[in-house]
């Protein structure tokens, strides 16, 4: 019997006491104390999934009593790949902010570490357990880090984007709670599976109903899905960009990947489509969520605060195709869940190589950024255009699934929504590369220019941003072998 | 504002209302959530893990996993509170009084330092007189409730109590000393370094002895493995596991409770405060 | 309007949760005052405790600490004589959560009062428009 | 139809890419980074041209690279079509890739390297876009193509370049996106399958108003074809240096979206299906109107390129009026079109750029005597002028030829006069830029005193001479092209 469903997610943790030990004895240790638990992380996630591949579905019994008495993991084909994904965009953006952390948290760095090796654990617990309780503790382990990290960011700023954070955040999940809190009324257990089995007999009941609305509720706000996106943008946009650099990709994903595994393990598909069809209602509000996210980002001034907003416009796509009801959605969402974490993690992989060169990303301190940082550049065109959804970048693909979904199950109105925002983000892109292309503007034809210095953040950092921003377009090539070799066997 | 937070308010109360309208009588025995899981826990936990204190064997054994991140949690939050507060620079000034005559000498800048005798005290920017009775009946109070506390620890598997009081109890002792003594005595006792250190190892006591599990050859936090570790009784592995990591938890939650006190009432220059 | 009556007082411990929730939640959105909303988060929390320690309560049952269970092995446990514990341990973890949400809420607190002098969202909002 | 695996197509599209990071690393030497281009631009010539012998055996060469759903897949399929706009684009990247030294070096331009490597990143997308076997393929390629060819367009980086650069990419990406897209994703869901057959994919599936309401999106969608209304990126983006507007604003780009409704009728909608539900004329009369406006515009137009341009406009609609005929003639005059005019057409540009580069006149007004000048230029714009118009003895003669049987095979003979107009118009504004050249009276020369010839330096003047003399020889040996278009669409 191998460990590794639980390494995923103790060893970061194992780590982080490590790192904060070490952040009071010997602090320079701390860093490579989390490199190498990230590292193991990685690899047994890495292992899980192949595991799931073979040979399906992996339960772990932790503490070894059997399900419902005590909490397993109940590691399926979805949140192993959710896993893997979390694990390797952690390890990669830790790889990467060495230097950073150093420059933004003024000798606090084992601490730093600490606290975003317990942000890691919370979400990969988040993703791992099949235990509706289990699930509320690790959701406040990620918020609380999130809450502290975001302080640490900007001095003036920070706090006060923490505590209504804080406010919201804690509405959230205790509408969650109180959620699970009915379902227990209901059923007297916790743990999904059995639960999704005693609510069979109980279609009807309004305790039920009540409970799916309070968890959606609570999940959403979590998730920052319009009108409940408002701690977001300030919220991300104001911490060091070494914690946005892995919140901005993770945190909402992995809101929506428990939204979906509710959806399908818990509650199941019937009951939400057929005897509530509420299909209809939420499908409407995301296309709204998508529309309002890319205005809003238009009347940005901020880079960081313009992707933020993009963020809240992508979480619309992700929940309508999974509010679709139909395959097709539901394979773009869960693609969608994948390539959003990667190319919002390349967008600020490259917005973090700028801060760290120009330490303020106001659209017009990006001045001529092409020619003095072509490399950044470069991965951040990329993700860019993963963002619009060009072919052959993976934002197409998983656009492509979405938009069919819609046409299957009739919402046109969603689908324009996605070719709109398509269109939106590619203004707003563009807008940003005419000021890092032409300005400062040469006069006629140019041999008034000079070849431009060029000063590029570390290496460590331009490699990660590089590799990143080439994997959009692997995994764009690949999405036909993702979706058959994970989403769909796990959709049947 | 108001009224936008009253609709919402009263929406979500009729909601939950709404929700309870199927619910079982208060303290119907027969209610779901009283037959399912705990019929089983009530009837088979004695036997499987020889702790009678139900609360403490689902905490701590059945649902151990999530005992365990609730101690990280604590631990995030006091390593939260120190990132967002401590500040290592040297308050601007220092203030002592002559304690016959009652003289205050204000040193204004920091860089100086003065040797004083031994009757000048080092005082908060308000001296407040040390009141004898308060400091008296405080030393008196202070040991006993941290036995009591001990006892909470030690005694959680068979009556009320466990980690967390027994931690927050000797936590609120140290709370306690800042309050009749002033924050600079409970700092000049129990260092800050020390506090962090034991907020880490408390909770890795816990993850510690958890994983020991699978190298032993069990799932994580399988106490039942730890049997060969630990001499006596194989029966009661389970209980003493128990023990291990509900002392980890309390050491954790003790260093917490102070860490979170020292900085929020002194804003984190550890100097003056409370 | 008697049966709804009967149906209060049969359930009056929700009714009780569900409008301490409300006063909490009302705080936390209604008043502007950041300490003010944090005192509604707690209240709204410990509602949620509330709701959860009754929903583990047995009429005519005991704490769930099983009497002389050592020497007596053979003797068969009544799940009927002792309450339901496994809502006590959720609370217990729900009590820290919210213990350790509180804490850094009044770090951040701090923090805002060291850097503005003022822990009124109003004037935080002035502040911040004018700078 | 036989079919052949083959990986050639795949490695005629990635020479060029491959040669990029060379040309970056190399930027510091300019002769190395040009050498490389040839060797780059060679290789993928002789690519293409080593798969020609198969094709017109009628075999076809396929190559499936990523199948990203089932019936849209990313792959290659080598036809006739698409061979012969391979065959056009790769070799006249060669030819441009000589002027844009002579060019580029000419007026010490900044960002060569970044000129070079975009330039071969969009020749890469052209051939991507020919090879393609399915819309989703050409999709790709079709974006590729819009984002590589905006830097080149964008080249000076000023005020101007970024106004027209906005322009390009409003009009190209916008229609791509809004209308192509949604088009090409209901095709998928109505028919589960995006490959090109001559039969075409809906199988009675679609009624008529759908199927007009898709053609006009295709139509409109791929702006790159420079259909009225979406035609004014083209006349915007003549601020790029020359011989983008030579290769790509006559060649590649404009005709990968000409290519691409080419594909689309033929392929995706199928003949029988057109003219069953009697589209063809809808499609004709879009076409004939973009014709004649543009036609007129172009004689309004002082500014030489800008002339050029709006000829383009009307010409590429040539292309669409002749596939929309959907008869046997006309589809092939439409097809070879492509060719005959991208070597006219190319001609044009060159001789427009060496103008530029030799006396730095933009102006037709100020090029009057020039021709005493700088004859061999010209010359060539005349041959050139003669393969737009359509008269002998150049390749163009044949494609109008074969486009006015096409109207005669098909009955339509309003549209015969259309064509008549049109090419009495391009008459119009070409020819008397020629006898200005060279009749004319310059502004600098006094009295009749022989002027010493005064051309501009080689790399310029042998490129163009070149497409002269190849625009010439379509004329006597069209058949080469001739038998791709039967074999392409079995006519």
């Amino acid at each position: 019997m191998d460990n590794y469903p639980a390494l995923i997610v103790v060893t970061p943790l194992l780590a982080a006491l490590f790192a904060g030990l070490a952040a009071w004895i010997e602090e320079r240790l701390s860093y490579p104390i989390a490199l190498f638990g990230l590292a193991v992380s990685v690899f047994s996630a890495f292992k899980v999934l192949m595991q799931v591949i073979d040979s399906g579905t992996i339960h772990y019994r932790l503490a070894g009593w059997a399900p419902p008495m005590g909490i397993e993991y109940r590691i399926d084909l979805l949140n192993a790949m959710v896993l893997l994904l979390i694990s390797s965009i952690a390890f990669l953006n830790l790889v990467a902010s060495f230097k950073s952390v150093d420059q933004e948290t003024n000798d606090r760095a084992g601490s730093f570490f600490t606290i975003y090796l317990l942000f890691v654990t919370g979400l990969l617990g988040v993703t791992a357990t099949g235990d509706l309780f289990n699930l509320y503790v690790l959701i406040e382990i990620t918020s609380l880090t999130s809450y502290a990290m975001v302080a640490l960011g900007d001095r003036d700023r920070g706090p006060i984007a923490s505590l209504n954070y804080v406010f919201i955040g804690v509405i959230g999940a205790s509408f969650y709670l109180l959620g699970v809190g009915y379902l227990y009324m209901q059923t007297g257990s916790l743990n999904m599976v059995d639960v999704a089995n005693i609510l069979q007999g109980h279609q009807g009941s309004s305790t039920v109903l009540v409970a799916f609305i309070l968890c959606m509720i609570g999940i959403w706000i979590k998730m920052a899905l319009f009108p409940m996106h408002v701690w977001l943008p300030n919220a991300y946009s104001y911490s060091p960009v070494a914690f946005s650099r892995v919140v901005a990709p993770l945190m909402t994903k992995v809101m929506v990947y428990v939204m979906i595994r509710l959806m399908i393990t818990v509650f199941g598909f019937d009951y939400i489509f057929v005897t509530l069809h509420l299909s209809e209602a939420v499908v409407w509000l995301s296309t709204i969520a998508i529309l309002a996210g890319g205005v809003m980002a238009l009347a940005q001034k901020n880079l960081k605060k313009m992707l933020t907003y993009i963020i809240v416009c992508e979480i619309g796509y992700m929940v309508g195709g999974a509010w679709m009801g139909n395959q097709l959605g539901m394979t773009g969402a869960i693609l969608h869940i994948l390539n959003d974490a990667l190319m919002t993690f390349a967008l600020f992989l490259a917005v973090g190589n700028m801060v760290y060169k120009i330490n303020k990303v106001d659209l017009i301190d990006l001045k001529g950024l092409f020619g003095k940082m072509p490399w950044t550049m470069a991965g951040f065109v990329l993700a860019a255009f993963s963002i619009i959804g060009v072919p052959p970048t993976c934002g197409f693909f998983s656009k492509w699934y979405l938009i069919l979904g819609a046409l299957e199950k009739g919402a046109y109105h969603f689908a324009v929504a996605l070719i709109i925002s398509s269109l939106i983000c590619a203004v707003l892109f563009f807008k940003v590369f005419e000021i890092c292309f032409f300005e400062p503007m040469s006069h006629g034809h140019g041999e008034s220019h000079g070849p431009v210095a060029i000063e590029e953040a570390p290496v460590s950092m331009l490699i990660i941003s590089g590799l990143v921003s080439l994997s959009l377009i692997i995994v764009g090539l690949y999405s036909g072998t993702i979706v058959n070799t994970v989403i769909l066997p796990f959709l049947k | 504002m108001k009224l936008l937070g009253f609709i919402v308010v009263c929406l979500t109360g009729a909601l939950l209302l709404y929700g309870t309208g199927e619910f079982p009588d208060w303290g119907d025995p027969h209610s779901p959530a009283s037959l399912h899981l705990s019929n089983y826990y009530i009837e088979k936990a004695v036997e499987e893990t020889q702790v009678p204190n139900l609360v403490t064997a689902v905490l701590a054994d059945y649902r151990g996993f999530d005992t365990m991140f609730e101690t990280a949690v604590i631990f995030c939050a006091g390593l939260a509170c120190f990132l967002l507060l401590r500040d290592f620079q040297e308050k601007k000034e220092r203030f002592y009084r002559h304690t016959p005559t009652g003289i205050i000498l204000h040193v204004k800048d920091a860089k100086k330092t003065l040797t004083v005798g031994r009757e000048f005290e080092h005082m908060d920017k308000e001296w407040v007189p040390s009141d004898l009775i308060i400091k008296t009946v405080c030393r008196i109070l202070i040991p006993f409730i941290q036995i009591f506390a001990l006892y909470v620890v030690a005694h959680g598997d068979f009556s009320p109590g466990g980690g967390f009081q027994g931690g927050v109890i000797f936590g609120s002792s140290l709370i306690l000393l800042a309050i009749s003594y002033d924050l600079k005595t409970l700092v000049r006792r129990v260092k800050e370094k020390v506090l962090g250190i034991f907020a880490a190892v408390g909770v890795l006591i816990y993850v510690g002895i958890a994983a020991i599990c699978m190298p032993m050859g069990g799932n994580f936090l399988d106490y039942s493995k730890l049997a060969p570790l630990i001499p006596g009784d194989p029966h009661h592995i389970r209980a003493l596991g128990m023990l291990g990591v509900e002392i980890g938890v309390g050491i954790a939650v003790m260093a917490v409770m102070a860490i979170i006190y020292i900085n929020i009432v002194s804003e984190g220059r550890h100097d003056e405060g409370l | 309007m008697t049966d709804l009556l009967a149906l209060i007082v049969a359930k009056y411990n929700y009714w009780l949760y569900v409008i301490l929730m409300m006063i909490g939640l009302y705080a936390m959105i209604a008043k502007t005052n950041l300490i003010k909303k944090l005192v509604g988060m707690n209240i709204f929390q410990t509602a949620i405790i509330l709701f959860y320690v009754s929903i583990g309560y047995k009429t005519n049952a005991t704490i769930p600490i099983i009497k002389n269970a050592h020497d007596a092995h053979g003797a068969v446990i009544h799940a009927a004589d002792y309450i339901n514990p496994l809502p006590h341990v959720l609370m217990l973890t729900a009590i820290v959560v919210s213990v350790a949400t509180f804490g850094v809420a009044m770090a951040l607190a701090v923090r805002i009062y060291q850097r503005y002098q003022t822990l009124e969202e109003d004037e935080l909002r002035m502040r911040l428009s004018e700078e | 139809m036989e079919t052949i695996i083959s990986i050639k197509p795949l490695l005629a599209v990635l020479v060029s890419l491959f040669v990029i990071p060379v040309l970056i690393s190399s930027s510091g030497k300019p002769n190395v980074r040009e050498s490389w281009i040839f060797v780059a631009g060679t290789i993928k010539l002789i690519l293409v041209l080593s798969m020609l012998p198969v094709i017109l055996e009628g075999k076809q060469i396929a190559l499936t690279l990523f199948e990203i759903a089932p019936g849209a897949a990313i792959a290659f399929r080598v036809d006739g079509l698409g061979m012969l706009f391979a065959i056009v684009a790769a070799s006249l990247y060669i030819v441009t890739s000589v002027y844009s030294i002579g060019y580029m070096r000419g007026l010490n331009e900044h960002g060569q390297t970044r000129f070079v490597s975009f330039f071969a990143l969009a020749i890469s997308a052209t051939i991507g876009a020919a090879f393609s076997a399915n819309l989703l393929t050409l999709y790709l390629f079709y974006e590729i193509l819009s984002l590589a060819t905006y830097p080149l367009v964008a080249h000076h980086q000023d005020e101007k370049s970024r106004a027209s650069g906005r322009r390009y990419l409003t009009f190209i990406l916008g229609t791509s996106i809004g209308l192509v897209l949604p088009a090409m994703m209901y095709c998928y869901h109505v028919t589960g399958t995006l490959e090109f057959s001559t039969a075409g994919i809906f199988a009675g599936q679609l009624s008529k108003p759908a199927a007009t309401v898709l053609l006009l999106m295709f139509v409109f969608g791929f702006a790159k074809a420079g259909i009225m209304p979406f035609h004014s990126w083209l006349p915007a983006a003549m601020v790029a240096p020359t011989p983008v507007s030579a290769l790509l604003h006559a060649v590649a780009v404009v005709k990968v979206g000409v290519f691409s409704i080419v594909r689309v009728m033929t392929g995706i909608f199928g003949v029988e299906l057109l003219s069953t539900y009697n589209l063809g004329v809808m499609v004709m009369t879009i076409a004939s109107v973009t014709i004649l406006v543009g036609s007129c515009i172009a004689l309004s137009q002082d500014e030489l390129k800008r002339r050029l341009a709006y000829s383009t406009i009307s010409q590429l609609s040539y292309i669409i009026f002749g596939v929309a005929l959907l008869s046997p003639q006309g589809l092939l005059g439409g097809v070879i079109h492509i060719a005959m005019h991208a070597f006219g057409k190319i001609t044009l540009f060159f001789c427009a750029g060496a103008i530029y580069v030799a006396t730095g006149k933009k102006y037709i007004s100020q090029m009057s005597g020039l021709g005493k000048k700088m004859p061999f230029t010209f010359a060539a714009f005349f041959i050139g002028a003669l393969g737009v118009i359509g008269l002998p003895p150049t390749g163009g003669f044949y494609s109008k030829w074969n486009l006015i049987l096409g109207t005669l095979e098909a009955q339509q003979t309003i549209f015969m006069i259309v064509l008549l107009v049109s090419s009495f118009l391009n008459a119009f504004y070409f020819l008397p830029i020629v006898y200005k050249g060279f009749f004319g009276k310059s502004e600098d020369e006094e009295g009749d005193t022989p002027v010493k010839i005064k051309e501009a330096n080689l790399c310029l003047v042998i490129p163009l001479v070149i497409t002269a003399i190849i625009s010439i020889v379509l004329f006597f040996y069209p058949t080469v092209f001739v038998n791709l278009i039967k074999v392409g669409l079995a006519l």
